[in-house]
């Protein structure tokens, strides 16, 4: 099932700062819904251990997060690619930063791709817990600039 | 489909079982079950511990407290179906409930149950989303409410928190004398989830004016939500002012879209059943002049 | 041809079915009802991607779990086992029951867990480890069909399985010669006939008797003979309990891929063991999709509605592997022009593979796309020329002087009066009523139309098409057999030697035998045979078991009766000639009181043998093996077969309304004539036709295996693949006629598939008359609300900028 | 875990784990099979048992769910071995089956209305099976079944109604 994913968020911090922690995976980490661990296999490459966890469904996952296509500090590409007990999941989003009225505002779009179990047994819901799980990443990545802000 | 493993304990009260809850993050209350059970067999749900609020009596009630009906918990969906009260007083629930899955499922299902799990097409919450109906819930901090405005968050997701169990909804009941109600669903089957629903509650004053005016619409984007048609309240039998208003107040929620029905499609019938459940309310209100 | 009905002592009465006294007390023995000693289950590893090269299979974490016996993956069973059948000559579509190399389709199955639970399997089918490389994929039939597509099996060289035209008559020439002509497209959508129970198989192997004991909820023909051969084992080691009760089938319960994975870890593993799937493995992947067909039709016809050519195309997507798919492009060239005297046709026959799940055998074998292309024809010819399009049906029919007749394609149709059914269904409905409330709901501001379909219900079945579409295959028997055993103290047990799937054959064999006997049916016990007592059957498919279980029980008590007539005969010393039966008794035609009973006869043949014939065998057991009627030859060098030999005829009207705004479909009126020969059993034929109309309302309105772009099912549970309940199947009134067939020991003709044969082409034809006004018009199946509330949308839309 | 089961008016201690349905402990633990599994998770209705007088799906409870109820099965409805009730002999009267796998649950279904509603009209009989889903028969020999064994059920009542 392709899933579109795409939006604005914006940041009161400066767009090097912003940058510095989207590339941070300690940041990463603590801001991607349910990461458990992430690991580093490689330059701007990582293991994830993901234990997801919506409401009432739930479930754990492993896979790779991975940069790219880096233009410091105001494009990377992420892509993710995981399976587990909820199916297989893949995303690949490119996003923009701009500074704008003081702010910086992040710009991402992108897909994903679900595939199994969840694509087959409850593809009318996924788009929306798809667009919460977005939104609950924002909220903590909105949190740790407060944190570093403050 | 067997469910993973889990452990399984008989909460006494909903403050016990928001202890539990407290004690595990993965646990899960379980009620009648007719939702999660699925999900369990599908091992989409994955709880370490199942705490079970389904025999608690105390939750199980429905209550006139005049200026609204509060409904316990783990108050049986077949309870709702056949209480003389709800009928009465609860029309609009009333009118709702038979939508709700088939009798077997209504004979387990509870009232907290559905409006916990809030599938997006739930008969339950839309008819507590569309009277601003109170969630009361217990958590560590003790006993809570929440309105429905800000309850509902997205699909099967709510604001209660983590440790809270659900004890209860009330009601509103609105005083006005003549006072009627509308119900709409479209599905492929009775029993299925709506692609699209709406609730209405119309209230006419002696001229037929419409004093208050109360819609609500389900299944169109991640949770129920309670429409505001103030505007056309004033022409409340005219269908293009009517439609218009329902179509301005439903413009900016994003439409599910699903093999079943395309967003194009809950859109579009949104507007005519929330249209039409505006117009079975009116009607009803002005036949009970009559009949008074 | 419509020689007067017979009489019937229990033939055509409205009697009990036997086999009901134990469902109603829930004492069905369904196979996960079968429990044996340490018995093992298996839960599956399915793939989540459309295609993907297998690199790795790892079950270590999963055989470290208690309880696990066992991880097998398919190297290891593809090693052990023959390929499963292919009925195509298309050697390098080979398939096992679990993938090899590579997965080519969602929920195909990787690996199999073996524990002392379902629910312990299930946990360490989590923890088996699959890495894949996933790989291009497609899943549209025609995407499929194009040279570049990427091939699902590469080794094949393309996805095309079957690509064969026909040409019967003088197409060219009708087609030049009519002054008419119109095309038109539609798409059958991908269901299935998803039957309550699931598919379900225990094996159990005892190495000290060599036999494979096996219980399954199957339906298939040459079962034990596949098991043997995949697994292989000489036949007489394989014994199959055919008394296992099938929770319905409809075709689909053919589970060899199940069971010979089941088969060999019984085997491997020294343990009974068992899978039932689960509603996810059965939807997924349990193989039982069915025909997903695109149309493709051109119809020659002149000013009055007359039809004299089609040109049709029918493309389907047969999923991942052949199975018995390509076949049922097959089956409906035995019935290829309907009821109607179309006098050439070219039909072009192609099957394709995808990244799909694979179908199975589907109530009808085809032949109910096919039909709602045919119907359709007619309807858009009288649109072409504003005729009704009742009226240019009749025009069209066979009519009753003609039979038999033969169509272009090579079949003859054994007997029929299909304008006088469909009279008697216009006086029933009361058309000018029924076109009267449609013009009245019309003026309420609904949308509604009145669906005509008309349905020819091959029946008798045998394999034809096999030897039609692939040359090397020369099967032409296609036999059923009975035997009827009279014990020592006179009763009856009659065997039959397949098993059973609701259609109450019971019943039919303890009413077929009564009838001959003149013996009440419910003395008579039939049993179901395991395999190493068997007979020769090739199981109730293609609506045959009247004609030809049916056939064989007459034939044998009729053998039966033979023999004690001539012990009697011998025993009174007189001639057979001078003999009546009655009820039992033998006795002088003359002499009344000159005569043996029952149990006389009984007595001699089992112990006195003094008093029989000379080299009569002693005992009373006698048995009868039947070919198929006018079947058993070879296809002619120009492709024409004579495909099944019996032909069923129904008639459907439906008055249908559709809120516009909603675009939802409801059923105003339904009226079915319905003629299948003599009827054995009332109540087993009306639940036959009713049944088998809710499943064409579900094919035409709800249920389909919906896919996504990306490959994937989206419709793996019962809540988003929608199977109609109570609610959405309406009172049905029902019309009978009776025109026996010639060719049949009763006249009686099948009846199991008519209703699904003509609910999806009446159900199409009622919503397209109700959407004639918007000037639209639905090409395909499911009509799912939302396509149609889209649709008149747009219409609507267009209408208003106009 | 021990729980104690009341079925058909008998208890049984079974120890199951808290995971295991209703449906499974039934078949596999007291060997009472007549409830069926077609789908798991609550759609089809094969699964149907009554509970505390109710028809419920038994997919859809967890077995330790059900201590403390009365759970009535297909197979406490028959009055003694080879005796069928009014209503189980009705479904054979009318043929309301066909390969039998929904028949206990659509019984049990019926069963439930035909105690609280002696005169269902043909609409009450529809939504009082819609939850069980039938394959075979299109549901029409059932409905029918369900309507005559009301018939004969109002006939016990009065006898002077069926005296002829």
């Amino acid at each position: 099932m392709k899933l579109d994913i795409g939006g604005e968020e914006r940041f009161d911090a400066n767009i090097e700062r912003v940058w510095e922690m989207v590339n941070d995976p300690a940041v990463l980490q603590r801001c991607i819904p349910g990461c458990k661990s992430m690991t580093e296999t490689g330059s701007d490459q990582y293991k994830i251990e993901l234990n997801l966890k919506v409401a009432s469904v739930g479930g754990t996952m492993e896979g790779m997060i991975g940069l790219s296509d880096k233009t410091p500090p105001s494009r990377c590409r992420i892509q993710v690619e995981g399976s587990g007990t909820l199916g297989t999941g893949k995303g690949d989003a490119v996003f923009e930063l701009r500074e704008e009225n003081g702010q910086v505002v992040m710009k991402y779009e992108g897909t994903g791709d679900v595939g199994g179990l969840v694509a087959g047994v409850g593809q009318r819901i996924l788009k929306g817990v798809a667009k919460h799980l977005v939104g609950k990443f924002f909220t903590a990545f909105r949190g740790e600039i407060q944190k570093a802000a403050a | 489909m067997k469910p993973a493993a889990f452990d399984y304990i008989r909460a006494k009260s909903a403050a016990h079982a928001s202890a539990l809850l407290a004690e595990d993050e993965n646990g899960r209350i379980i009620a009648g079950g007719q939702t999660l059970m699925p999900m369990l067999a599908m091992r989409l749900a994955r709880p370490s511990r199942l705490i079970d609020v389904a025999r608690i009596s105390e939750l199980s009630y429905i209550r006139d407290e005049k200026d609204k009906i509060s409904i316990g918990a783990t108050t049986r969906q077949v309870m709702v179906e056949k209480s003389t009260l709800i009928a009465k007083r609860l029309p609009l629930l009333h009118k709702a409930i038979e939508w709700v899955g088939h009798p077997p499922t209504r004979a387990r299902g509870t009232v907290g149950g559905s409006l916990a799990n809030s599938d997006p097409a739930a008969e339950i919450s839309l008819v507590a989303a569309t009277l601003g109906a109170t969630l009361r819930y217990v958590d560590e901090t003790g006993e809570n409410s929440i309105s429905t405005d800000e309850y509902f968050i997205g699909p099967m997701i709510t604001a209660l928190p983590a440790t809270a169990c659900l004890a209860g909804a009330d009601f509103p009941v609105w005083s006005e004398k003549r006072v009627g109600t509308g119900f709409e669903e479209v599905n492929a089957r009775s029993s299925d989830f709506a692609f699209v629903s709406a609730a209405a509650q119309a209230a006419l004053d002696a001229d037929d004016k419409c004093a208050r005016i109360a819609l609500g619409i389900g299944g169109l984007g991640d949770f129920p939500v309670r429409v505001d048609i103030d505007a056309a309240k004033d022409q409340i039998e005219k269908e293009s002012a009517v439609r218009e208003a329902i179509a301005e107040a439903i413009a900016d929620i994003e439409p599910l879209a699903d093999l079943h029905a395309t967003a194009e499609y809950r859109q579009r019938v949104a507007v005519t059943l929330a249209y039409r459940a505006v117009r079975n309310a009116v009607r009803e209100a002005k036949e009970l002049a009559y009949a008074n | 041809m419509s020689a007067a009905p017979r009489k019937f002592r229990y033939i055509s009465s409205d009697r009990r079915v036997l086999e009901d006294r134990r469902f109603v007390v829930g004492k069905g023995n369904f196979v996960a009802d079968i429990v044996r000693p340490n018995m093992k289950h298996v839960a599956l590893v399915f793939s989540p991607h459309p295609a993907a090269r297998i690199v790795k299979v790892d079950g270590s974490e999963a055989l470290k779990m208690p309880g696990v016996q066992y991880v097998l993956a398919g190297d290891e069973l593809a090693a052990a086992i023959q390929p499963m059948p292919n009925g195509m000559p298309t050697p390098e579509v080979k398939r096992y029951p679990l993938a090899v190399g590579q997965a080519r389709y969602v929920g195909e199955w990787i690996a199999a867990v073996v524990a002392d639970t379902r629910a312990l399997a299930e946990d360490a089918a989590e923890k088996v480890k699959v890495e894949y490389e996933p790989l291009p994929f497609v899943v549209d039939g025609k995407e499929a069909f194009k040279k570049d597509a990427p091939p699902v099996h590469p080794a094949h060289g393309s996805n095309i399985l079957l690509d064969k035209t026909f040409v019967w008559g003088d197409v060219e020439g009708d087609f030049a010669a009519s002054p008419r002509k119109i095309s038109f497209s539609q798409k059958w959508g991908r269901s299935s006939t998803v039957p309550i129970e699931t598919f379900g198989v225990i094996a159990e192997w005892d190495a000290w008797r060599e036999v494979l004991d096996v219980w399954a909820s199957i339906q298939m023909p040459k079962y034990a003979d596949q098991i043997a051969g995949s697994m292989r084992l000489p036949m007489n080691a394989v014994r199959v309990h055919q008394d296992v009760d099938v929770g319905g089938s409809y075709g689909v319960k053919r589970g060899i891929k199940q069971t010979v994975l089941v088969c060999y870890l019984a085997k491997k593993l020294n343990m009974p063991v068992r899978l039932i799937e689960d509603r996810l493995d059965n939807m997924r992947g349990g193989d039982a999709h069915g025909p997903e067909r695109n149309f493709d039709v051109e119809i020659a016809f002149d000013d009055s509605g007359i039809i004299r050519s089609m040109k049709m195309e029918a493309l389907d997507n047969v999923g991942a592997y052949a199975g018995r798919s390509p076949f049922q492009l097959g089956k409906p060239i035995g019935a290829i022009v309907g009821p109607y005297k179309i006098k050439s046709v070219q039909y072009r026959a192609i099957a394709v593979t995808s990244n799909k799940t694979v179908q199975e055998a589907v109530r009808a074998f085809g032949q109910s796309p096919t039909n709602y292309t045919i119907e359709r024809a007619l309807d858009e010819v009288a649109w072409a020329l504003n005729l009704d399009r009742l009226e240019v049906r009749r025009r069209n029919f066979i009519q009753p002087h003609e039979f038999p007749y033969l169509i272009p394609s090579g079949t003859t149709y054994d007997s029929g009066d299909y304008p006088g059914l469909v009279n008697k269904v216009a006086k029933h409905a009361d058309l000018d009523a029924v076109y009267a409330e449609r013009d009245r709901l019309r003026a309420e501001g609904l949308l509604a139309g009145v669906g005509f379909a008309s349905c020819l219900e091959p029946s008798g079945g045998n394999s034809a098409f096999e030897p039609l579409l692939n040359r090397q295959n020369k099967t032409t028997t296609w036999m059923d057999s009975c035997r009827i055993a009279v014990d020592a103290l006179g009763t009856i047990t009659a065997t039959m030697h397949t098993t059973s799937a609701g259609q109450g054959h019971e019943t039919l064999v303890a009413t077929v035998v009564g009838e001959a006997l003149e013996i009440a049916p419910e003395k008579i016990r039939v049993s179901r045979a395991h395999t190493l007592d068997v007979m020769p059957s090739n199981s109730p498919v293609g609506s045959r078991m009247a004609i030809m279980l049916g056939g064989a029980a007459f034939h044998a008590a009729n053998k039966l009766k033979h023999k004690m007539m001539t012990i009697a005969a011998h025993d009174l010393g007189v001639s057979l000639d001078d003999l009546v039966w009655n009820e039992g008794t033998v006795s002088g035609k003359k002499n009344p009181d000159q005569k043996l009973t029952w149990n006389d006869i009984v007595l001699i043949a089992h112990r006195h043998y003094y008093r029989m014939p000379e080299d009569m065998e002693p005992g009373l057991t006698t048995q009868h093996v039947m070919q198929v009627p006018n079947g058993g030859k070879l296809p002619t060098d120009d492709d024409r077969i004579q495909m099944y030999p019996c032909f069923s005829f129904e008639f459907h009207v439906v008055l249908m309304s559709i809120d516009p705004d909603i675009g939802k479909p409801e059923f105003r009126r339904y009226v079915i004539g319905h003629d299948c020969g003599t009827v054995i059993n009332p109540k087993i034929v009306h639940g036959m036709t009713m049944g088998g109309i809710a499943h064409g309302i579900g094919a035409a309105l709800l249920e389909e295996f919906a896919y996504d772009d990306q490959g994937q099912l989206l419709t793996q549970s019962f809540m988003d693949y929608l199977l109609p309940s109570a609610h959405e199947v309406p009172k049905i009134e029902a019309v009978h006629q009776v025109t026996p067939s010639p060719l049949t020991v009763f006249g009686q003709k099948g009846s199991g598939e008519s209703g699904y044969l003509g609910a999806p082409a009446a159900i199409s034809s009622a919503i397209n008359d109700a959407l004639r006004p918007l000037g639209i018009k639905m090409n395909s199946l499911p009509l799912k609300i939302t396509k149609l509330g889209d649709a008149i949308a747009a219409a609507r839309a267009k209408e208003a900028k106009q | 875990m021990r729980t104690e089961l009341k079925i058909n008016g008998k208890s049984h201690v079974v120890d199951v784990e808290p995971r295991k349905s209703l449906l499974d402990c039934l078949r596999e633990d007291l060997r009472l099979v007549g409830a069926h599994a077609g789908c798991e998770h609550g759609v089809c209705g094969a699964c149907t048992v009554i509970v505390d007088g109710t028809p419920v799906r038994s997919c859809l409870m967890l077995a330790v769910q059900a201590e403390g109820s009365e759970v009535v099965t297909i197979e406490g409805i028959a009055p003694a071995p080879g005796e069928l009730s009014i209503l189980q002999d009705a479904f054979c009267e009318t043929h309301g089956m066909q390969c039998g796998f929904c028949t206990p649950g659509m019984i049990l279904a019926a069963h439930a209305l035909l105690r609280d509603n002696q005169e269902p009209t043909r609409e009450e009989i529809v939504e009082a099976i819609s939850g069980n889903i039938c394959r075979c028969t299109g549901y029409d020999q059932i409905i029918e079944a369900v309507a005559l064994a009301a018939r004969r059920m109002r006939g016990r009542n009065a006898p002077d109604q069926v005296s002829a």
